[in-house]
């Protein structure tokens, strides 16, 4: 058996309420096809890519509407059976404008999945390894989503010694992640077992917090013998899959700021990345739908859901009851998600949860003055001073918050949410953070 | 199909928060002192009731009147104006006269808080600012010790308290109507603390009576034992940084203990722990977030620094206490240590380098 | 004999700290306490004028002035001035970047009345060679304590909210009167010894 | 400043009076703060230092305009400080001689008036590119308001830290004395406390004339 009883953690973090009872225990089910899809062209970190369909084209689903316009850019398939609607500009969960592909479904469809066989990834040398993966439109679905096979390129004098699937989900109230590990055990697994052995790594390690025991047991049984896979136990804490505090916490070694896993040799993924792949890879199937957790107090019949990427959030918000008293909709993680100002936005790749929040459940923190009690200091899993961030950021002095190293941060949000004061600091982070990269771009 | 729905707010994450606040905080704080307000009382009678209502009213109107917060009055309720009020009437004697009492409250909140800008933005520990500034204005009266009264005493006033503002007079006719209500009043019998005993000749009180608080002082830092217990229970809570109390406290302990070993004339360790505002000063004073450094090994220098002034000026200074100066000192350098002692960010050495 | 010496150390570098117990030496006090790192280079400055201004005194005090009492002041001065200006010469060949760092700050130290002060107490006094040197280290070393826990607490209120009607010279001056507070604990440190 | 205008009284009266208040060394800026705080403990050494002060200043203005012409201009910061070095010894020993008790208390804070920065910045600021008759007024008015600051200062703090002034009681034998005030922090805190005064004035005065402005446009 190689699983650990012991939890192993990272040092600062918060524990906040996980409120994952009211999804945890409930199935994967399937969110039926919507009549409208909006695909943005850029789902994720860097180049958006190149539509390859016209408006008016009937497309399949599975089918390939969008191009890679790079290297670090994907493919994009289209979610669903029907004709493209429009190509244009579409409102973005972050608010701003985007170009999109609009598709209308085809409502007689049988949704068939226009598949290519089943890749024989054992024979593909490393590089068209990579150029299947990018073709699969994989990308990290922790909820950056950056480009996964941009991971797998490693550059010269560096390789990939350890693998770590980051099953975490150290977010309160998404449950995705552990109900994929729960009932896609084999396919995490089988995933996990693609990558390690095409990048050669000498070991894998799935770690997974120890309030999923269910998904650890599962794991552990799914995985052959004779693999050198093996699930690692952690303790409950946020943030702990930010990917270095992962690092830190099962290995003890510190990422060098700035630096990525790569510089120690280690590959992170997400789990859910690893079901899609291994659906890719076994079944042909690209990246076209992803699970996600619908909760919060809002939602009357919470879920997780197996939903179509492009569905609009008013859809599955739809399907999932959306109660009167709801104020606040929130995409991704309480902790780091996005607030949507409008549910007529599509899920992304990178859509781990949609969360509603009524009045009662927001917290309206009152502001007070900072009496630096350090309580976020201890918060800071980065071990930056947040409370003096705060501080320079409301003075405007960026230059300071760059030598206190303001580029570290990872905007988990803990600091604010641990802040007796009310401060947010973590907004006040990235408004500097922006500020000092106009500053940058004006100066050069 | 992209409008904006209108019944949607827009609030930035974090969603959640961990729901502890300021104010609750300066509650903690409160309650974790409730003991030793009880104490003060049951030591010095009604003295004690009086001296720290006059101090915190102090505090509270100074804060209501010149806060820059709008609405006017709006700064009151996160409590820290109580709070530093209750921390100064906790270390004046019990027969400061009570004009002065007042007058500390002021310059605590007015000096020491809103000239900086109110909380969270002053410097200096606000109740100290207001005990150093009687001090300083004031040598004589806030040095004389009264003993303690027993509980049958309890109503039993002591004259000075009544003296009026900018004078040491008590007018005829509100001697004749205090001695109508309360009965015979106390004259004030001063009687040397503990410290200026062993400073200035004398012979060092029994442990029991330094352990218990059967000793002369100020009213909050007689009772040794009460300080701990609660000083303990709100280093468990979390209120303040445990660091602060146990570095200031260990630094004593052997700045002191190293001293006593080469002269037993010099008073021992575990008495420098004991007596005068030591353990007040460490719990209540030294922990104020604001003033003290917020990084864990700040928070060690900043204890250490503090241990080795009240043991220089304890054993070599010209006062005989010096736990409140101490403080203050520390306070100053807060900032110069802050810049120092951050704490080493992820990833990074100590000096902020990117680590190999 | 050590005793005493340690006595000159400790009452001018604390007990009575020049610019905080003498008010000397305000100008630069409150004028370049803003930036901590200067702060700091004109301390170290102040010192090093202060340590020749303290040997020059001595050697015209034993050879010069007993026979010209009223020519104290002005040989004095003179003295001072030469010697700054002997500094801003050795630093500026030595250290440009120094030089360039303190700018206008060091011809000033000549108008610093803690220096004036230094040379002629240490007169009164009739301080040996070696006291006069003691009493020139403490009472530079508090001087620049003095600046530079005013540099680090005006550059830690630069980030508070600060009061309009408080803000400038008046917050300067009631800091000042706080840390001079504070530093009236050392009142009579090492008196007896 | 250095305008050569016709001589006019009345522009005489304007540099004698602007020093008094509207650019009162002290209050306003902020120059010759040492002996300010040193000697104010009382009202009379305020006194006795600001009439020290006011010899020392007008005597050297009168000197160094006289002189300007002559003065070279890579030496003339030596010249100033040599000028008012002797005027300061001239002073010294006259306190000696007239109030002994005073000199005494004011310790080396007469001599150190050679290095009150007001001084030397008025010679380098006025009475270098003025007329002698200009430069008196303009000393005589500095003086006075300096004198003026330093009898605000010490009367405050005679008054409150030791319930006098001038050495007359005020408040009788049972005043309980604020020592803080005669002590150096109360010099500082006090002064912080005029200036925040003068702030507030001045505030005032900026939101007043506001308000009367809109009255105007409205």
């Amino acid at each position: 058996m190689s699983l650990q009883v012991m939890g192993k953690t990272f040092r600062h973090g918060v524990h906040p309420e996980e409120h994952k009872e009211q999804t945890e225990q409930l199935p994967i089910q399937r969110m039926p096809f919507a009549d409208r899809f909006v695909l943005p062209l850029s789902q994720h970190l860097g180049a958006p890519c190149k539509p390859a369909v016209n408006v008016g084209q009937r497309v399949q689903r599975g089918q390939v509407v969008g191009e890679p316009g790079g290297f670090v850019s994907m493919t994009l398939h289209s979610p669903v059976t029907g004709r493209v609607a429009a190509i244009g500009p579409r409102r973005h969960p972050n608010g701003s404008l985007v170009p999109c592909i609009e598709i209308e479904a085809d409502p007689y469809s049988t949704q068939e999945i226009a598949t290519s066989p089943a890749v024989d990834w054992e024979s593909l040398s490393l590089d068209d390894f990579i150029l299947h993966v990018q073709k699969a439109g994989l990308v990290g679905m922790g909820g950056a989503a950056f480009p996964t096979h941009v991971k797998y390129k490693l550059p010269e004098g560096r390789r990939c010694q350890r693998l770590l699937i980051n099953g975490c989900e150290c977010e309160p109230y998404l449950t995705c992640d552990h109900r994929v590990m729960v009932e896609y055990a084999q396919a995490v697994v089988r995933g996990t077992q693609i990558v390690a052995t095409k990048l050669g790594a000498d070991s894998a390690t799935i770690g997974v917090e120890l309030n999923k025991p269910d998904a650890m047991l599962a794991l552990d049984a799914a995985i052959p013998a004779g693999t050198n896979i093996r699930v690692a136990s952690l303790k409950v804490k946020y943030p702990q899959g930010a990917e270095k505090m992962l690092i830190k916490a099962l290995f003890g070694e510190e990422v060098p700021a700035g630096k990525l896993p790569l510089d120690l040799n280690i590959v992170v993924n997400n789990v859910g990345t690893m079901l899609s792949l291994a659906d890719y890879f076994d079944h042909g199937k690209p990246l076209i739908e992803r699970v996600l957790t619908v909760a919060g107090p809002g939602i009357d019949r919470p879920a997780n859901l197996m939903v179509p990427v492009g569905t609009p959030v008013r859809d599955v918000m739809r399907h999932c009851g959306l109660n009167e008293e709801t104020r606040q909709v929130v995409m991704g993680g309480p902790m780091m998600g996005q607030p949507l100002a409008s549910l007529d936005v599509p899920v992304l790749k990178g859509t781990s949860g949609l969360l509603a929040f009524t009045d009662e459940s927001i917290s309206h923190a009152e502001e007070y003055a900072c009496v630096r009690c350090g309580q976020c200091l201890e918060a800071c899993g980065n071990f930056l001073n947040p409370s003096r961030m705060a501080r320079l950021a409301r003075a405007g002095r960026w230059e300071e918050m760059e030598n206190a190293h303001v580029a570290d941060c990872v905007e988990c949000g803990a600091c604010t949410y641990t802040c007796p004061s009310g401060v947010p600091i973590v907004h006040l982070i990235r408004a500097a953070k922006a500020a000092i990269r106009q500053g940058k771009a004006k100066a050069s | 199909m992209t409008k904006r729905d209108p019944h949607l707010l827009l609030q930035a994450a974090p969603f959640l928060r961990r729901g502890i606040t300021t104010p609750g905080l300066m509650m903690d704080v409160l309650l974790g002192l409730a003991p030793l307000v009880l104490a003060a009382i049951y030591f010095f009678g009604l003295s004690a009731v009086l001296v720290l209502l006059t101090c915190t009213i102090g505090a509270v109107a100074t804060e209501w009147a010149l806060s820059p917060a709008r609405p006017r009055g709006s700064s009151i309720k996160d409590g820290s104006a109580i709070l530093t009020g209750i921390i100064l009437g906790l270390c004046l004697p019990p027969a400061i006269p009570l004009w002065m009492a007042f007058l500390g409250g002021v310059a605590a909140i007015g000096l020491g808080k809103l000239m900086f800008g109110g909380l969270g933005q002053n410097l200096f520990n606000p109740a100290l600012v207001g005990r150093a500034f009687l001090q300083a204005a004031f040598p004589t009266a806030i040095t004389t010790w009264s003993q303690q009264g027993t509980i049958t005493e309890f109503w039993g006033l002591r004259l000075s308290s009544w003296y009026v503002p900018f004078t040491h007079w008590v007018p005829d006719w509100l001697r004749i109507l205090l001695e109508g209500v309360f009965g015979p009043q106390v004259d004030v019998i001063s009687s040397a603390t503990p410290l200026a005993f062993i400073k200035f000749g004398g012979e060092a009180a029994p442990f029991n009576n330094l352990l218990l608080g059967n000793t002369a002082g100020s009213l909050g830092e007689t009772c040794a034992l009460l300080i701990i217990i609660c000083g303990i229970i709100l280093a468990f809570r979390r209120t303040f940084d445990w660091r602060i109390p146990v570095s200031i406290l260990l630094t004593v302990a052997a700045a002191s203990g190293i001293v006593w070993l080469f002269n037993h004339d010099s008073p021992s360790p575990l008495y420098m722990l004991l007596s005068g505002g030591l353990l007040f000063g460490a719990v209540y004073m030294a922990t104020d977030p604001v003033t003290s450094p917020i990084a864990p090994r700040g928070a060690w220098i900043f204890g250490i620094g503090v241990g080795l002034i009240v043991v220089l000026i304890r054993l070599w200074g010209g006062l005989p206490e010096g736990v409140m100066y101490a403080i203050l000192l520390m306070n100053a350098a807060t900032p110069l240590i802050d810049r120092i002692a951050q704490p080493r960010a992820f990833g990074r050495t100590i000096t902020g380098e990117v680590s190999a | 004999m050590s005793g005493n010496l340690l006595w000159i150390f400790v009452s001018a570098c604390l007990v009575n700290n020049f610019t905080l117990y003498y008010f000397l030496g305000l100008c630069p006090f409150f004028g370049v306490s803003g930036r901590l790192k200067t702060a700091f280079r004109l301390g170290l400055a102040t010192i090093f004028v202060m340590v020749i201004t303290s040997l020059c005194a001595s050697f015209l005090n034993a050879f010069i002035l007993p026979h010209a009492r009223y020519l104290q002041l002005i040989s004095f001065i003179v003295v001072i001035a030469s010697t700054v200006q002997f500094v801003e010469m050795v630093i500026k060949k030595i250290s440009p970047a120094l030089f360039r760092a303190l700018g206008i700050f060091l011809p000033l130290i000549t108008t610093n009345c803690a220096i004036l002060f230094l040379a002629l107490t240490q007169v009164k006094q009739d301080y040996n060679v070696l006291e006069g040197l003691i009493f020139a280290l403490g009472a530079g070393s508090g001087f620049t304590l003095a600046l530079v826990l005013m540099a680090g607490l005006r550059e830690e209120g630069e980030l508070s909210s600060v009061p309009a009607v408080v803000k400038g010279t008046a917050i300067n001056m009631i800091l000042a009167g706080l840390l001079s507070l504070a530093f009236m604990g050392f009142a009579g440190l090492f008196a007896a010894g | 400043m250095s305008n050569h205008k016709p001589a006019d009284p009345s522009q005489y009266y304007a540099e004698f009076v602007k020093g008094i208040w509207k650019e009162n060394p002290v209050f306003v800026q902020v120059l010759g703060m040492c002996p300010m705080l040193a000697v104010t403990n009382s009202a009379m050494n305020g006194l006795a230092m600001g009439c020290a002060t006011t010899f020392v200043l007008v005597c050297s203005s009168l000197l160094v305009s006289s002189l300007r012409t002559f003065i070279p201009k890579q030496v003339r910061i030596t010249t100033y400080i040599i000028i008012i070095a002797t005027f300061v010894t001239m002073a010294d020993y006259i306190l000696k001689a007239a109030v002994p008790d005073i000199h005494k208390e004011l310790g080396a804070f007469i001599q150190l008036i050679v290095v009150n920065c007001l001084i030397l910045g008025r010679q380098e600021a006025f009475a270098s590119r003025n007329t002698p008759v200009r430069a008196v007024c303009d000393a005589a008015g500095m003086a006075i308001g300096f004198t003026f600051a330093l009898l605000c200062l010490g009367a405050t703090r005679e008054i409150l830290g030791s319930g006098s002034i001038f050495g007359f009681s005020l408040f009788g034998p049972n005043y309980e004395p604020w020592v803080i005030m005669i002590l150096p922090p109360g010099g500082f805190l006090m002064l912080g406390m005029i200036l925040l005064f003068f702030n507030w004035l001045q505030q005032r005065k900026l939101r007043r004339r506001r308000i009367a402005g809109r009255g105007v446009t409205t």
